[in-house]
């Protein structure tokens, strides 16, 4: 059977030799184990040994050549039976060459880039923080001042303290922008509206501030503070928040309400747990909540807890607003003026308390047919103001 | 307690309400929601605080007398002779 | 006398903590038995063991030539054969004569021989410096060792832990090396009535904080708790972390509390390059990087073979005082020193 | 050095040691070709010349014996009965191997035939072999550790140390230097002021005989007699196996360090050439024994490498398991 002998590797690291001599010419016969050539290694002469026993039929590399590993050095003929034949070996792999010679411009140290723009040092929390409330980088590094950035700076910034400075109310302005730019951007907001009539919770209102001293005196919006709190809680996808590609319902309602700032800006601190509370207990704390907003004291925590926001622009006498969604968050309802309007209930028509309520709300969590059913839960819990 | 002392104390109680406020530009005869924006939240801590300091109770009714610095004026000085007689 | 366990309320100090760990070892099983230099006639070169050769006999208690690779591959041959051996080696320093074989046999053997064979080997070491032993005697190489998949390696701190944690290396089926610092053998205080047993798979945190997180293991524990003493003083909060256990890395507990401070600093008493504190950081970094506020930081022993003169031994070690200035600088919010 | 006894040799006795040299023989052949294709990787110790040690010491143990090689020990893995087919699989790294592919050449285990591998640090299993005894006599069990180690190993630490507690201690460890001349590239005599091993085992009060390790009946008899003797007094013992390794002393070794006429005088008497003559000598043995010991060998070889060929590699993802024991001890 004519075979071939290879070149065997002798060692992991090795690549290939070079013949030295034969041991064996053409015609000699040769048993397995004997020395068929001497190679001259990277360690020395080394002696190849035939694997079976036969004879020698053709020489095909001259001494003094050299071969890389598997290279055929001569053909064999081989008796049958004695042949191992074991399967090819696997492809060589490339042989590992030393490390490649770099390319001249790689070896060049790199020249140091001239002093970088002094840019305002942030921490990576503070980077994050920033991006989780929609802060543009721009208005920090403004009020920044120079000094590093960490998360504490962001919040405070972000809890927009009263409107001290200028460049603190234009970071502000800058701000609230990035904010109401990113939820257009992101949240796909449908508007609903729907009238609702107001006149029964006026009248308890008016009746319980008449028993109570100015102290304990209740606002008309309170009420619709608990209505919107509780309704949250009886429709699902109003009370909880998006992120992540998807709604996260929150296991309370910690109702947001926006209060305008003296001077401009907005903020919505959380009422939490409104759905809980009585009416003169949320009454307690909006107050409270007001009077730390008017002296900036606002705690971080409380102002980022809102699963659901409330904004109102009764006092300044509009009739219905379509407000813009604060991400994370998925909905918003507004409050319009109450106002003396005709109303017609059977058949009749009469001068009734008249409140809009709008809601703007996230269609990748709920449609407009649980909208609907929302504000109009809402109504119905104003219709009975003695179960709030 | 004469008229003058119920001027300042009143503009006191005003910027207690709302710190940004300049005591001597009020203007005695504008509405203080027009001239200072303030919201219901902030007409209701005025009067709380008008009725704590002055020791009167204050209707719901009578929140249009504390509409302005002159009429607020009028209104705690009338409660007081009152007060002071009965 | 039979001896009777110190009441939990009896002032005892660490070496007798650990005497007391051994003795319950020795009665519970017959399959254990204590080897080392000068365990038994001598009574232990910190008297850790005194009086267990005289309970226990020489079959049990066996002083051990100097050979330390002999007696600890002894212990690993041992331990295939059905023994719960306990070497001690009497310091770290030595177990570099053992090397080979703690970490080509005890270490590999379960892997190499296709999970047939595991080593349920306890190996006590004295380790670290501070007692002026120059550099031979005062290496702290448990961050070697940690670095060897197939060693499970625990720091007793605490005189609990001191107490109780030969029990539970015992009671694994792999190679435990137990690192007992040299300067603890003399802690005195009173064990926590109640505690009967320990894991070696979680650290502790030894002391609740708020601003930054101190990350440590061994005699550091203690200068760390001195310097969140000082700095609680500036009304700094720092949480005290006692890694117990160097490999596993409990890391859930120190990634959770970084992530709560936003700041931390790892003591370690070896040297930086490529020690435990380097991994220890990288770790921090990888999962922790968007919640840091300041970039992590570290106190370590001077680069150079521990040196005799005290003074210069303290310079070099890692201290109490430098670690409070180290925290002031990284709550600074700048690079440590 | 004692010689082969004169008892008399019973044929189907003789032709059993005869196959299993012929069968380590054929193995290390393959492996020495199965290398040169690539299939086997790492380092490779072969055994060729060295047989009758292996098949000497190993024939008269006990299963329940326990046994400590070094990085040459294919021959001592086949003879002791791990399957030739399991050790091939090790060698191509397959996950069928007796390491799962996780020792290679020199670190072939076998737990259930106590076999406690190869090692691949000079004399680093000795103290091993030396706490496997001190395990048996904590236990009182009558097992004997059998360990094998080289001349190079005479050199290092752990040999003197192993010793000295094995006789301190009076441990079962019977101690068996293959001498084969050379510590890799230094011939014995270039590394020890004293060559001759059993005088350094006196040292430590370790009766020690040399042993003609080319004679596979000569190794027989004095490991049978010595295993017999320390069952009885349980004392260490040290055998000198006088022996020489025909080939590298691993692949990729030009051998500067001896010549040709050496080799070629050793391959005189070797092993399995002294067991033939002597058993064709006196008829216990004919060509066709010979050749269909020969034979068989061959076929079995063959039936391992096409096992190795298409074991299973294993799963990468598999490549921390065993680091740590998975079953509780």
């Amino acid at each position: 059977m004519d075979v071939e002998f290879l070149l065997p590797s002798l060692g992991a690291d090795m690549e290939g030799a070079t013949l030295t001599h034969w041991l064996k010419q053409p015609g000699d016969r040769v048993r397995r184990g004997e020395p068929l050539a001497t190679v001259e290694t990277t360690k020395g002469l080394i002696d190849i040994e035939s694997y079976d026993d036969g004879q020698v039929l053709q020489l095909l590399v001259q001494p003094g050549t050299q071969v890389p590993v598997g290279h055929p050095l001569a053909r064999l003929d081989v008796e049958a039976g004695s042949h191992t034949a074991a399967a090819p070996a696997p492809p060589v792999a490339p042989p590992v060459t030393g490390p490649q010679t770099l390319a001249a411009s790689e070896r060049v140290t790199p020249t140091p880039t001239e002093a970088r723009a002094t840019h305002t040092r942030m921490s990576p929390a503070a980077r994050r923080r920033a991006h989780e409330l929609g802060l543009p980088l721009s208005a920090l590094e403004q009020a920044g001042g120079g000094g590093i950035i960490h998360v504490a700076e962001v919040e405070k910034l972000a809890a927009h303290a009263p409107a001290g400075s200028s460049d603190a109310r234009v970071a502000m302005r800058a701000t609230i922008g990035a904010t109401m730019a990113r939820s257009k951007r992101e949240i796909p907001h449908y508007y609903l509206a729907h009238d609702v009539d107001f006149s029964p919770a006026r009248e308890w209102v008016t009746r319980y501030n008449a028993a109570h001293t100015v102290k304990e005196r209740l606002l008309e919006g309170v009420l619709i503070v608990k209505a919107v709190a509780l309704a949250a809680t009886r429709i699902e996808g109003f009370s909880g928040t998006f992120h992540e590609g998807r709604f996260h319902p929150a296991g309370a309602v910690h109702l947001g309400t926006a209060i305008a700032l003296r001077g401009g800006g907005l903020v919505a601190p959380a009422l939490l747990d409104a759905h809980q509370k009585d009416v003169p207990t949320l009454m307690r704390e909006f107050s409270a909540l007001v009077e730390r907003v008017r002296a900036g004291h606002l705690r971080s925590g409380e102002f980022t807890a809102a699963t659901l926001t409330l904004t109102s622009l009764g006092a300044d006498g509009v009739d219905v607003l379509y407000p813009i969604i604060n991400p994370p968050q998925v909905a918003i309802v507004g409050a319009g003026a109450i106002r003396e309007h005709p109303w017609v209930e059977d058949r009749q028509l009469t001068v009734r308390a008249v409140l809009t309520l709008t809601l703007a709300a996230d269609h990748r969590v709920t449609d407009g047919r649980s909208g609907a059913r929302f504000l109009r839960t809402v109504a119905d819990l104003l219709a009975d103001p003695q179960s709030l | 307690m004469d008229r003058n002392q119920i001027h300042t104390q009143l503009l006191a109680l005003l910027t207690g309400v709302a710190p940004d406020i300049d005591p001597d530009s009020v203007d005695p005869v504008r509405n203080l929601r027009d001239q200072f924006d303030f919201d219901s939240m902030d007409a209701l801590h005025f009067a709380v605080a008008v009725s704590e300091t002055f020791g009167i109770e204050i209707a719901e009714t009578d929140a249009a007398a504390l509409a302005n610095l002159q009429s607020a004026e009028h209104f705690v000085e009338q409660r007081l002779l009152s007060k002071e007689h009965t | 006398m039979p001896n009777v366990p110190p009441e939990p309320q009896a002032r005892i100090a660490y070496r007798d903590a650990v005497r007391e760990a051994l003795r319950e070892a020795l009665e519970a099983d017959p399959r254990v038995f204590l080897m080392g230099e000068d365990v038994g006639r001598y009574g232990g070169s910190y008297a850790v063991s005194k009086g267990l050769l005289e309970e226990f006999g020489p079959e049990r208690i066996r002083d051990t030539p100097l050979s330390e690779s002999a007696f600890v591959g002894a212990g690993i041959g041992a331990a295939l054969g059905g023994m719960r051996p306990i070497v001690e080696i009497m310091t770290v320093n030595f177990s570099l004569l053992a090397l080979d074989q703690i970490v080509n046999n005890a270490a590999t053997l379960s892997h190499m021989s296709g999970g047939q064979l595991n080593v349920p080997l306890v190996i006590r070491l004295a380790t670290g410096a501070g007692r002026q032993l120059a550099a031979q005697h005062s290496h702290s190489l448990e961050g070697w060792y940690a670095h060897i998949p197939g060693l499970r390696i625990a720091v007793p701190a605490t005189l609990e832990d001191a107490r109780f944690m030969l029990g539970a290396a015992l009671a694994c089926p792999d190679p435990v090396l137990l690192f007992e610092h040299l300067y603890l053998y003399n802690l005195e205080g009173t064990l926590l009535p109640g505690v009967r047993q320990v894991d070696l798979d979680h650290a502790a945190i030894r002391r609740p904080g708020r601003d930054v997180t101190l990350i440590t293991y061994g005699w550091s524990l203690y200068k760390c708790l001195d310097a969140a003493e000082t700095l609680a003083r500036e009304s700094i909060e720092a949480e005290v972390i006692d890694l117990r256990t160097l490999r596993p890395l409990d890391e859930a507990t120190f990634i959770e509390s970084v992530r709560r401070t936003r700041r931390a600093v790892v003591i370690d008493e070896g040297w930086r390059s490529g020690s435990l504190s380097a991994e220890i950081i990288s770790r921090i970094i990888e999962q922790a990087f968007y919640d840091l506020d300041a970039p992590p930081a570290r106190v370590c022993t001077a680069e150079v073979p521990v040196p005799y003169a005290k003074h210069l031994e303290d310079a070099a070690l890692p201290s109490a005082e430098r670690i409070v200035t180290v925290v002031r600088a990284v709550l600074a919010g700048g690079g440590s020193d | 050095m004692s010689t082969a006894p004169a008892v008399p040799l019973e044929r189907e006795h003789a032709l059993a040691l005869m196959r299993q040299m012929l069968r380590i023989r054929v193995f290390e052949d393959r492996c020495y070709q199965l290398y040169g294709q690539m299939k086997i990787r790492g380092f490779l110790h072969l055994y060729n010349g060295e047989e009758a040690v292996a098949v000497g010491a190993l024939t008269p143990l006990r299963d329940s014996d326990a046994i400590v090689a070094t990085y040459r020990e294919h021959g001592h893995a086949i003879v002791r009965g791990i399957p030739m087919t399991r050790v091939m699989a090790e060698l191509y790294g397959k996950q069928s191997g007796c390491s799962r592919g996780r020792g290679g050449s020199m670190h072939l285990f076998d737990a259930e035939r106590r076999f406690f591998g190869g090692n691949a640090i000079v004399a680093g299993g000795l103290p091993i072999a030396v706490g496997l005894a001190l395990a048996a006599k904590l236990q009182a069990r009558a097992d004997v550790t059998v360990c094998f180690f080289g001349d190079g190993a005479v050199a290092e630490g752990e040999f003197h140390e192993s010793l000295n507690l094995a006789s301190l201690w009076t441990l079962p460890v019977l101690f068996i230097c293959e001498n084969n001349l050379y510590a890799m590239g230094t011939a014995l005599q270039r590394a020890q002021a004293e060559t001759d091993v059993t005088a350094k085992a006196g040292a430590y009060r370790i009766e020690a005989r040399a042993v003609d390790g080319m004679d596979v009946l000569a190794v027989e008899s004095a490991v049978r007699d010595a295993v017999a003797k320390m069952r009885r007094d349980g004392a260490p013992a040290l055998l000198e196996m006088r022996t020489y390794r025909f080939r590298a002393h691993s692949m990729f070794d030009p051998q500067l360090y001896r010549d040709k006429a050496e080799i070629e005088a050793w391959q005189k008497k070797g092993p399995i050439v002294t067991l033939s003559t002597r058993l064709r000598a006196s008829g216990l043995m004919s060509e066709d024994d010979y050749q269909r010991l020969e034979r068989d060998a061959l076929t079995e070889v063959d039936a391992a490498v096409q096992f190795a060929e298409s074991a299973p590699w294993e799963a990468v993802s598999d490549l921390e398991r065993y680091v740590y024991a998975e079953r509780t001890a």
